[in-house]
């Protein structure tokens, strides 16, 4: 018995031909290049857990201090250095003022800043390298040269420079991370660009006879979002440490504002005797910088081309 | 020839960035509000401006910078203002070899262990090992050395009490603040030769060496950690910025004699000189660390030394 | 009678993708004798890379995964050697060229270390007779100055001179087979000619089995002495040169020969082709994978899938159309002689 | 007789090289294409073809010379005829992966030039023409939906032809528009460019390497080497009595495909190397093996020969050839 018969095939040898290709069927179901970076960040359970940490902390540095009956700059000095308890979650510092709320303002100072902090530098870098890398020629060969040298320089003494200048506080601050922060944006953009460029669906859009500004919004800005997106999520932490550490020094917020840096140096002087006045910011700064680079590693592992299949 | 040519270039964009560094935060700094001598409620008014003139602070601005200049030209970086008779020269002398010592020690016990744990987690891919040292790695950037040294301070010197709380005396005392430092370096170098390596293996030329019958053992050592290692020295040069940036609130928490104190002190007082002269010391040495780097890449990747 | 040094059998290869399991590699049977060269054509994606390199066990698993069959090389089966028992095999017995000369040269290591390195791996000899071997290695794929080629780095050679360095690391131990994976497709066709030569050349004087594995006809009528079709991870078609080129069984093997223009311009006709793509192997048809390209389809192709017929003693292919109640059809261009 | 709707008159274009040398990628080229017609240009890598080929889209200035479509020069239009000529000559690219925006649907990479040249007033009618494009490339509709990554590397080339053809243009430059595609695929794309130009009157300017196809879709071929045009002639006289000794290396060396055909040791030693605008004499000089004194000393220009194509060699122009 053969074993076309097994398979009960009618008129197994009736000739066909070859299917309509015109007409092939696409067995994998469409999916636009964003809902599937979305579907594997979703998935990437590690990120989704950053991205949860994030949103809870902006949501408690949102409310917290609203909400509170305490003010960050209340000072009670019969209550000083108060253990965590039901009135004061977090305790109370060395003035008697409540370090929950303190925290939460502080949270808004910190978070501002982390996130503006790189936000601001990054756009400015974007800027900058993408009229180099669009533009090229004597533009990108100046703006690249001042690059080179001004990427040599420690941004840290500048920003500390910077500081002194104008004084401290969150926006001083920012201006200083704008100011020292956007080299390493502009060139990875303008190498992106340059890249970009080049590909064939760019000069096919040219020819068609595109504009800059349409080649410029239709074609590279939506090419190179992703990794610019990226590049600042993981920008983030790097500001807030930052902050951190200038306000760990004394430079960066003064008091009365508080913000995270500026709690864990208060912390710093007496966790000797009350570890949690440290203990608590210092985590705080850990876990957001944990969750954003969490979150950003999830999103660049989403958005790696070589992953997709 | 085009080495040389190529050194040289490094060489003139590292003075004209020296240059530019000491010229902005000549300015930057002279243009601060108040003067170093106000703090002092002791002193009047006259015997404010009398010191002054005595430290040359009442010439104009351009004449100032042109003496700094040129005392810098010869090495020297002025007196302090605050430590009466001693000199910034002096100050770096006896501070820079504390954080120099620290800075070395963090670099040698990151170097090694990170470029391990990266080539490890990459070979390990996947494995539970790899999700370690990636952890590893996650945890140990996002906590930042300050916070880490108080909690060493803590743990091991309070209430262990099995290794001293601070100071800078026998070896005994180097360790907390060495790991306070190391940890985070550890972490990057982890991360970006991870990375490196998982690149690096999946070249052809891996493949090729895998063709010619060697060793795993021979393909990593002689093929792979080779090209890994290129980006790596790309970041030795901002790497030795963040160890000597670490070093300062390092050396806060544990009472170092290190050069980030006198830094710190000299902001908080005003003290323009030392502040400047500080500034201008950590710009040539970081400048130089980034020509010695670009230097050593080149040599590394022949590809570069040709190109450029 | 000349020995058979490698055999395949019944081999199934797959991927564990994303996306799900790649059957990359079909059940492929296949063998190498010695001084021969077999050349394995195939669209990209047919599998053919994959086929050859394992016989080097060169792909990594996980993702990569056998799930049947056996490699037997002179007599021992080396399907499940490990890695440290097939480093004896690789370079010494079995070698391997790569498609793109541009990457698979250490862009950091001197091409002298680079051969060397080889050499030492399997023969403890001193560095010294080892310089002088790569000497001699170079002189004879025909790298000009070959003692100063020595300290060079790659990326100071062209392309073809590259492709030269390779053959050179890869004959340094006298193997017994040569794999080439695409070895021209990255050269230009004055270079190609040149370095096809020089594998002829080699070949001849030391006796060297080649497997390779290409896309080009042309390439393969100046190479191969026998050839397999590969199509969709499977052999669909083996036989001598003369046989695939003059005595096509496969339609696959049709289409092939066909898309090569043969008639001079297009206002002498249309060119010959085969509809439609490749199928995807993450969901391979359950019939004959070309079932649905193929114009004499018929369908029992699309349910079955056809085995193994001979032809020859060297001849087999795999098409209903070969079965004795299947209609005949005839190639309807039958001139494949002519060409220029 | 066929109207030339090309021309293109001693075409210049540098580059510049690895340690800022000066690199002639194409030197004093000139040729013309005429209406309908398919002019092939073949050559090996580094000699120039593609640089042409931009150069005739406007991709790249020219650094002299002239490239005249229907005897105006497009290098020197204002900004309304740039805008027409965009319709008029088009391209298709050689890499199909790379030539389609990853981000983009099949819809809006085919729209984008109906709505730059505001073809049509409504969007409706600009999806009909979109749906109409890909049944003529031998697609369907369904498609239109989709993103390029969903697309075999054939599928892929057939979206970049409609959206070449999706302004109307007379003249479209094929740059190694098969080269990326597997063999069987190659023919099918060969067969829709045929097709079309039977249909929609057009003429190409076909790039590529790979000289049988060349051979196949071409009237008349263009030989490059090095950035100079070698030779010139009708498909047929090319193939028949090739002159210059790079095209008859360059024939020699492509592998027959037929295991009878007995194949000459290759002519051709060597590999070409870019050279610099200093470099004088004949380009092919160091690799020909017929080469005398004076193709050192001096770059043979382009003339006609007696058997009636055009050939630059001092050789196959002197009298003992």
């Amino acid at each position: 018995m053969s074993r076309s018969e097994q398979f009960m095939i009618e008129n197994p040898f009736e000739r066909v031909g070859a299917t309509d290709h015109a007409n092939d069927p696409i067995v994998r179901p469409t999916i636009s290049f964003w809902s599937d970076v979305r579907r594997r960040l979703i998935a990437n359970r590690v990120a989704m857990f950053g991205l949860i940490c994030i949103i809870l902390i902006l949501i408690l540095a949102i409310i917290v201090p609203e909400l509170s009956s305490y003010s960050y700059m209340d000072q009670n000095l019969s209550n000083t250095n108060a253990a965590p308890s039901r009135d004061h979650f977090f305790g109370t510092d060395s003035l008697g003022r409540d370090l929950w709320v303190r925290v939460w303002v502080g949270a808004r100072v910190s978070l501002a800043v982390g996130i503006f902090g790189s936000i601001i530098p990054s756009v400015i870098g974007i800027v900058i390298g993408g009229i180099s890398g669009y533009f090229g020629g004597f533009i990108d060969t100046i703006i690249m040269r001042a690059v080179d040298i001004i990427i040599c320089i420690p941004s840290m003494i500048y920003v500390i420079l910077i500081m002194l200048v104008f004084g401290s506080g969150p926006i001083p601050l920012i201006i200083a991370f704008a100011l020292t922060g956007w080299m390493g944006a502009a060139r990875d953009v303008r190498g992106l660009i340059l890249q970009l460029k080049e590909r064939e669906f760019v000069l096919a859009s040219k020819l068609l006879g595109a504009s800059h500004l349409s080649l410029i919004f239709k074609h590279l800005v939506p090419n190179t979002l992703g990794i610019v997106v990226v590049g600042m999520t993981m920008s983030v932490p790097g500001a807030i440490f930052q902050e951190a550490y200038l306000s760990f020094i004394g430079l960066g917020i003064s008091p009365p504002i508080p913000s995270w840096g500026q709690l864990a140096n208060l912390g710093t002087a007496v966790f000797r005797i009350y570890p949690y006045q440290l203990l608590i910011p210092a985590l705080l700064i850990s876990i957001t910088m944990l969750s954003f680079n969490l979150f950003g590693d999830g999103l660049r592992d989403a958005l790696d081309p070589k992953l997709r299949s | 020839m085009s080495v040389i040519r190529f050194i040289v270039k490094r060489f003139i964009i590292s003075i004209v960035t020296i240059f530019l560094l000491v010229t902005l935060s000549f300015f930057l700094l002279r243009t601060l509000p108040g003067n170093p001598f106000q703090t002092e409620t002791l002193l009047t008014v006259e015997m404010q401006e009398k010191m002054m003139s005595y430290y040359g602070l009442d010439k104009p601005l351009f004449e100032q910078y042109l003496t700094y200049m040129q005392n810098l030209l010869q090495g020297d970086l002025g007196y302090s203002i605050k430590y009466r008779n001693r000199t910034v020269n002096e100050i770096i002398a006896t501070s820079f070899p504390v954080s120099a010592d620290l800075g070395l020690r963090a670099l040698a016990v990151a170097l090694p262990i990170g470029l391990f744990l990266g080539v490890l987690s990459a070979r390990k891919r996947g494995k539970l090992t790899d999700y370690l040292c990636v952890l590893l790695s996650v945890i140990g950037v996002s906590i930042p050395s300050f916070i880490l040294g108080s909690f060493l301070q803590y743990i091991f010197a309070l209430k262990l009490q099995i290794l001293p709380m601070a100071q800078w005396q026998t070896e005994w005392h180097t360790i907390l603040p060495t790991i306070a430092l190391a940890l985070s370096l550890l972490a990057i170098l982890t991360r970006v030769m991870r990375a490196s390596m998982l690149e690096v293996m999946s070249q052809d030329y891996v493949k090729t060496a895998k063709a010619k019958g060697l060793s795993e053992g021979k393909i990593v050592r002689r093929h792979q950690i080779r090209n890994a290692s290129i980006p790596i020295l790309t970041m030795l040069g901002p790497m030795v910025t963040s160890v000597l940036m670490g070093t300062f609130v390092v050396e806060k928490i544990f009472a170092l004699p290190g050069l980030g104190q006198h830094f710190i002190n000299s902001i908080t007082g005003l003290d323009y000189t030392v502040t400047l002269g500080l500034t201008v010391f950590f710009g040539i040495f970081m400048v130089f660390a980034n020509f010695l780097v670009d230097i050593a890449y080149g040599i590394v990747d022949p590809r570069i030394r040709l190109m450029k | 009678m000349k020995e058979t040094l490698l055999e395949v059998k019944q081999f199934k290869f797959s991927f564990d993708t994303y996306a799900g399991e790649v059957q990359a590699v079909r059940n492929i049977s296949f063998h190498v004798k010695e001084g021969e060269t077999l050349a394995i054509v195939g669209e990209s994606g047919s599998g053919k890379s994959v086929a050859v390199q394992n016989v080097m066990k060169l792909i990594p698993s996980p993702p990569g995964r056998i799930i049947q069959g056996q490699i037997i090389y002179q007599g021992e089966d080396i399907t499940h050697y490990t890695d440290r028992q097939m480093e004896q095999l690789r370079g010494k017995e079995l070698s391997m060229i790569f498609q793109d000369p541009m990457t698979s040269l250490n862009p950091t290591m001197k091409i002298g270390d680079q051969i060397i390195e080889g050499i030492r791996n399997h023969e403890p000899i001193p560095r010294a007779d080892a310089v002088k071997k790569a000497i001699k290695l170079l002189t004879e794929v025909g790298i000009p100055d070959p003692k100063d080629s020595l300290s060079r780095y790659p990326h100071t050679f062209s392309g073809g001179m590259r492709q030269r360095v390779m053959i050179a690391i890869a004959l340094a131990c006298n193997p017994k087979i040569l794999i080439a994976d695409e070895p021209t497709t990255a050269l230009d066709v004055t270079t190609q000619t040149q370095i096809l030569e020089l594998m002829n050349d080699l070949k001849e004087k030391h006796g060297t089995s080649i497997v390779m594995i290409t896309h080009d006809l042309g390439v393969v009528a100046k190479m191969a002495d026998r050839i397999a079709v590969m199509y969709a991870g499977k052999i669909v078609e083996t036989g001598t040169v003369e046989e695939i080129f003059y005595q096509p069984k496969h339609p696959y093997t049709w289409g092939l020969l066909q898309s090569i223009p043969k008639v001079s311009s297009k206002r002498m006709g249309k060119l010959e082709t085969i509809p439609g793509t490749p199928p995807d192997l993450i969901a391979p048809p359950k019939g004959c994978g070309f079932a649905s390209r193929c114009k004499f389809c018929m369908n029992i192709c699309k349910e079955v899938e056809p085995e193994s017929v001979s032809i020859s003693a060297s001849q087999s292919a795999k098409c209903w159309l070969l079965d004795e109640r299947a209609p005949r059809v005839e190639r309807e261009h039958e001139e494949v002689k002519k060409y220029s | 007789m066929a109207e030339p709707i090309l021309e293109v008159i001693d075409l210049q274009k540098e580059f510049i090289g690895s340690r800022k040398k000066r690199i002639r990628a194409v030197n004093n080229v000139s040729f013309t294409i005429n209406e309908g017609e398919t002019l092939g240009v073949v050559g090996e890598s580094g000699c120039g073809k593609t640089t042409v080929g931009r150069t005739i889209v406007r991709l790249y200035d020219a650094d002299g010379g002239k490239v005249l479509y229907r005897g105006l020069d497009i290098h020197k239009a204002d900004r309304r005829t740039t805008r027409k000529l965009a319709k008029q000559i088009q391209m298709v690219f050689q890499d199909p992966y790379s030539s389609l925006d990853p981000r983009k649907t099949v819809l809006s990479i085919l729209e984008e030039g109906l709505k730059i040249h505001k073809l049509f007033r409504t969007k409706k009618e600009r999806i009909e023409r979109v749906y109409q494009l890909l049944e003529l490339v031998g697609l369907n509709r369904e498609h239109a939906n989709r993103f390029p990554h969903e697309f075999s590397g054939g599928q892929r080339q057939r979206i970049g032809i409609a959206r070449a053809l999706s302004v109307n243009p007379e003249l479209i430059v094929c740059d190694e528009a098969i080269s990326a595609l597997d063999v069987s695929i190659q023919a099918q794309i060969i067969n829709l460019l045929i097709d079309l130009q039977d249909r929609l009157k057009l003429t190409y300017l076909f790039i590529a390497h790979d000289i049988h196809m060349v051979r196949y879709i071409s009237d008349h071929i263009a030989v490059m080497y090095l950035g100079t045009l070698v030779e010139k002639a009708s498909t047929e006289q090319l193939f028949k009595n090739p002159l210059h000794p790079y095209t008859r290396g360059l024939l020699e060396a492509i592998p027959v495909p037929d295991p009878k055909h007995e194949q000459q040791q290759s002519t051709l030693k060597g590999e070409a190397k870019p050279l610099t605008i200093e470099h004088e004499g004949c380009r092919f000089y160091n690799r020909c093996p017929f080469a005398k004194e004076i193709c050192r000393d001096s770059m043979p220009a382009l003339k006609a020969h007696d058997s009636g194509q055009t050939v630059a060699c001092h050789m196959v122009h002197s009298e003992n050839w």
